[in-house]
């Protein structure tokens, strides 16, 4: 594999993870001594996906742009592999009027058009959206694709199969991919499905099916890149499970008292695994590795300025964009 | 474009001929424009909403689906947002509840959670009401659903000349429209229909503009508020009527979202009595709505009691007797007319 | 295969198409010279089961009335192959005080309690319900099973896949068998899903499916015997697919001009081909052939006439039954 | 048992550990009843609703399911059909649409359509409610929308009593009962909550009867008809009001269907005021059913125009600021107040 994709991979799950650290900190920061939700600068429900990075960053790796990509209510880590705007988001998240909602969107509802970038706090249902993306490229001629995030909960619910026999059916440009990081909050995998392995259900449509079996970044990267080629070509569909790992709980605040795993968590971080690799391959050192990441630190820490230093939206606009303002054209 | 054209016209259309060609004009119009549902193409539309169009345009532009109303309302909603224009047609109204959370979740909010940067501009169509003993799955208005949940636009016309100008309005319109068309006024071969259910309707594009209600008889002594099929019983009865000497006004909504109050309004400080006629559900719903606009106004334009002729809050039974004892027919119109008006 | 089973099978099925053809006469004869659907002694939409007698006849002949059985809203095939009371579901049909639910169904949704029958007008909504049953089943330690008919057309609706997975994961004792009749209202097969046969959908949910090629009803029978025989012995679900033939049209007054395989679909009649397989096996002759038909007629006939004997429900009852009599027991 | 028990008791709960001991008494009585529903098991329901349940019953009577509304919500509904009493649980209401078929068209119709011959005694309950943030997809209280469809009962408790006890009324009706509980009336250590959010319960079984409402505080100026979390907002206005010497009457309806019309009546009679708070969309939903209910008795009852206090039809925004603008505030329902009586 390149040697440049292979640091890029790297520096994208610095980037992400570094965020979410901020966001993490600033979240829990105005919420002491005790945890309100609806408390602080940054308010509400705080799906994190620490863990997960290696998915956004092989996935999106492959896409430009003009690709489009929806994500479910945990969003972050493909948000920012996809180039969505980080000042525009985090003030998002701070709810603040410079946000790509303007404030009324918050987390689960970041909307970047420039990135055509959504994403959907209602499990499943942001999927059926990335078909009409896919379409609207099929139809205009182009080689782009959709790509449609969702956990491995998400694929047990009725919008994950009709979405995959639509897409099937009419050759779509989409990719699916299922983020499989054991839990669908406190309902372990085993308690959701009894497929193993959600790469099995492609046969159910007829596209290829298959499972990156160890949250490997590069793993990842092989597989979508095979899944985006085969959309651009117009052979339509494909789906993609990649067993990943939830590092923290479902949201903050979770007392994740459910969970046996906890011991074995820290030992599977994808990211100090990934170092070590490229360091032995001689692509990383100490003193790469901590640019990389004070780029990341610094790139962060300016987003999260940007939305502090941002106007908070006032309560009389609240009535505003329920209809678009020129109705006809 | 955006009124309705005055030009005199005496072809006539069914309501069904009227939408597909509003519907045929815009996409000859706009090449974003395209049709996709269960049973759109070769059908026509189980209520005959899309006829012909796939002899037109073909079926990369009218397309049939799996029945798969998620998927499909949803693929609407992404195509919309790459700023494509789709109408999708959701067979009976009645079969929301397998999809309700594209279109209330998404199609509905994308709009004001972007803050106004995505726009969604889709209509959904779906044939609504009963009459004709298909059930209690299959005879629904739910015209109050929709219109109870915010961001998405709903007409509901009555007639062919409205049928096509809100079509083509909804169309044309950059918020999402839900576009309810009641089977009793399609003018179906073979289904009893009113026969206001064909009528004249100008052949070039026009709009009818979104959230006006029309007068569609004026009368002194009591105001009815109606929309769809119940508009041609109201007329019926009030032309019944005003043979006895009484002056029914029937307001025809048109649209529920926007709801044009003000000319419930005038009308009801002209009358002082007010009959609302609804084929959806009673409680909670249209006739509710209607009142609380009145009475957060002024209650004592009321002098006497409203009263509301609507689905009594049971779902829509199977035989004759029975639906028709719950449908809003002319006999209950007219108990309620009189009613008001002994008072 | 038992003999009397094959002649069972047989005069299933004629009792079924010999139904069918009565509603067909009851259902037009009122409706001249201009259709009307919503005219004559038995108004709304009517979805007949011509040609689909072998699903019906096959699987139920491996129930008892304790176990449950789930319809969609082409029943009627289904509900007599499992016994549902022929008078009060034709009394139903005909809108009367004396049908199944006193008139305030109709065609669409029947519901017998003795059979633990039940059908539903939407698109693959009555399957969950059969999960409910076979749950209630599993808990009282019986051996009931539920069984739960859709179309092709159904299987592509989320309903379909989620009730497949929970089945599969509970391991409820449920059969699903999907009825192929290439059509769902003018949609083909081909234009609904890219997989040719359902039966691979059980793959997605790790449990058995299997398609039956040919209408036969010997084929369902031995399909089902071993589907229900694994749901009774507590292994869980199956999915049975058979390709079976719509011989009529959607509903009645379905003009079919979409229909390109309108020509052959006489000759794939299943009745008459079983007819001759079990004439040519010594099992019927003409003479007992016409004591089959002849009995199922003056069954049939038995339950029209008391279906028009039976008084039409008063309009002032119209309000009745939306909540249970006691509400607090 | 079917009235709130008079006995003194000094044990405090929360609404949250009250709904679960009404559970388990009922599990206890009756091996029919079941739990289940998304997180309910292990976590014991994301808002509490269900805790210490699985330790006390196990894993076959509390289930945890799969992302799958329909097909479990579906399964609950076999097997109250035969003769179990589930309750599940749809986490959210927002989440209606993923499931809203089984639940209108199936759950509330079976029974009618049977002609009476099949019961579904089955409680889905669900939260509901805004005010921390979670954005248009996780706020909505939606019960305007469930109240307008025939067949299901719909009850709202805004207390820990009223929580217990129309819990074990629910479950042992036969029709089916949608049971919404208020995120913010939980009594959650995690999210800012109501000082009446935790209070005096009875330990024995009780219940409170579906579709009584009740006077929470008398007063003889204005009639305040409300639920949930708003009964709080509004009484803690009242509060205020009074020490300006202004007599607020707050009527606490817990239940919508069916709907207590006659205690509504009876203090708007009285008042000759009405205010509406409601945290459900304003349009087409509860507040216009009050005022109908109202209007179609005598609009004259009413001395000045009714006002109300609601989510004036925008999707829930995220921002605090935002927020708090449509939701229904304290200084919402006191400028509503004020309004009404200076009128
Ligand atoms: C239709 C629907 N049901 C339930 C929920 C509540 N919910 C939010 S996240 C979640 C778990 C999702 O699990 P998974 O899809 O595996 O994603 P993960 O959280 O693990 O990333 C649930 C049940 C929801 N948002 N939407
Ligand atoms: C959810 C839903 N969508 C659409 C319909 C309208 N509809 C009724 S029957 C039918 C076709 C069903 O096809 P299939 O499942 O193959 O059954 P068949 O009619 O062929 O027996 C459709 C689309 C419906 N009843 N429910
Ligand atoms: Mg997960
Ligand atoms: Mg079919």
């Amino acid at each position: 594999m390149d040697s440049d994709i292979r640091v890029e991979l790297y520096r994208m799950m610095v980037l992400i993870r570094t965020y979410e650290e901020a966001i993490l900190r600033e979240y829990h920061a105005d919420k002491q001594p005790v945890f309100d939700i609806g408390a602080g600068l940054v308010p509400g429900e705080m799906h994190l996906s620490a863990g997960q990075e290696p998915v956004a960053a092989g996935v999106c790796a492959h896409l430009g742009s003009g690709d489009a990509v929806t994500a479910p209510h945990r969003p972050h880590h493909v948000a920012i592999a996809h180039g969505v705007n980080l000042d525009a988001m985090t003030a998002e998240i701070f709810g603040r009027e410079t946000g790509l909602g303007r404030g009324r969107g918050g987390h689960m509802h970041l909307f970047d058009p420039a990135a055509h970038f959504s994403c959907s706090g209602i499990i499943a249902e942001g999927m059926p959206a990335a078909l009409g993306q896919a379409f609207a490229f099929q139809r205009r001629g182009t080689d782009r694709v959709a790509v449609a995030f969702a956990g491995e909960g998400a694929a047990n619910q009725g919008a994950f199969h009709e979405s995959l026999n639509l897409a099937a059916l009419w050759k779509l440009p989409v990719v699916f991919v299922i983020e499989d990081n054991d839990w669908g909050i406190s309902v372990p995998r085993s308690a959701s499905t009894s497929v193993p392995s959600n790469g099995v259900r492609g046969a159910a449509y007829d596209i290829p099916g298959e499972r990156v079996p160890d949250n490997s970044v590069e793993g990842v990267h092989q597989a979508a890149g095979r899944a985006v080629a085969r959309a651009r070509a117009g052979q339509g569909p494909s789906l993609i499970e990649v067993h990943t790992l939830r590092l923290w709980g479902h949201f903050e605040g979770d007392p994740q008292a459910y969970r046996d795993d906890l011991d074995g968590v820290p030992g599977r971080d994808p990211i100090p695994t990934y170092e070590s690799t490229l360091t032995e391959a001689g692509l990383l050192d100490p003193e790469r590795i901590s640019k990389i990441h004070e780029d990341a630190s610094v790139r962060v820490e300016q987003a999260i300025s940007f939305a502090k230093d941002s106007p908070i939206p006032s309560g009389e606009q609240a009535r505003d964009h329920v209809f678009a303002q020129e109705a006809h054209r | 474009m955006t009124a309705t054209t005055s030009a005199p016209t005496t072809r006539r259309l069914t309501t069904a001929r009227a939408m597909s060609e509003g519907i045929a004009q815009e996409m000859g119009r706009d090449e974003g424009v395209f049709v996709m549902g269960e049973d759109v193409g070769a059908y026509g539309g189980i209520f005959g909403s899309t006829g012909g169009l796939l002899e037109k345009f073909g079926a990369t532009r009218v397309l049939d689906t799996p029945i798969s109303e998620t998927a499909f309302i949803g693929l609407g909603i992404g195509a919309a947002v790459e700023g494509m224009r789709p109408i999708v047609e959701l067979m009976f109204a009645d079969f929301f509840g397998v999809c309700m959370d594209q279109i209330y979740n998404h199609m509905a909010k994308i709009h004001f959670e972007s803050g106004g940067k995505v726009r969604v501009p889709m209509v959904l169509t779906t044939a609504v009401g009963g009459g004709y003993s298909d059930g209690a799955q299959h005879s629904q208005c739910l015209w109050g659903t929709f219109a109870h949940l915010p961001g998405m636009k709903v007409v509901v016309p009555s007639n062919p000349a409205d049928a096509k100008g809100l079509m083509i309005s909804a169309i044309r319109d950059d918020s999402p429209v839900v576009y309810m068309f009641h089977k009793g006024v399609m003018g179906l071969p073979w289904m009893a229909k009113n026969p206001r259910a064909t009528g004249p309707v100008p052949e070039e594009p026009y709009g009818v503009p979104i959230g006006e209600a029309a007068v569609v008889r004026e009368g002194a002594d009591v105001t009815v508020v109606t929309l769809s099929l119940s508009v041609h019983h109201t007329l019926d009865v009030a032309e019944e009527m005003s043979s006895r000497g009484v002056g029914v006004e029937v307001i025809d909504l048109r649209s529920l979202v926007p709801l044009d109050t003000a000319t419930v309004l005038n009308s009801v400080h002209k009358t002082g009595r007010l009959v609302i006629v609804d084929e959806d559900y009673q409680s909670f719903g249209l006739s509710g709505e209607i009142a609380a606009r009145v009475a957060e106004v002024d209650p004592r334009m009321l002098r006497a009691p409203l009263a509301r002729v609507a689905v009594p809050d049971v779902p829509i039974p199977y035989a004759r007797t029975l639906e028709q004892a719950v449908l809003p027919t002319r006999e209950r119109i007219t108990a309620a007319i009189d009613g008001v008006l002994s008072q």
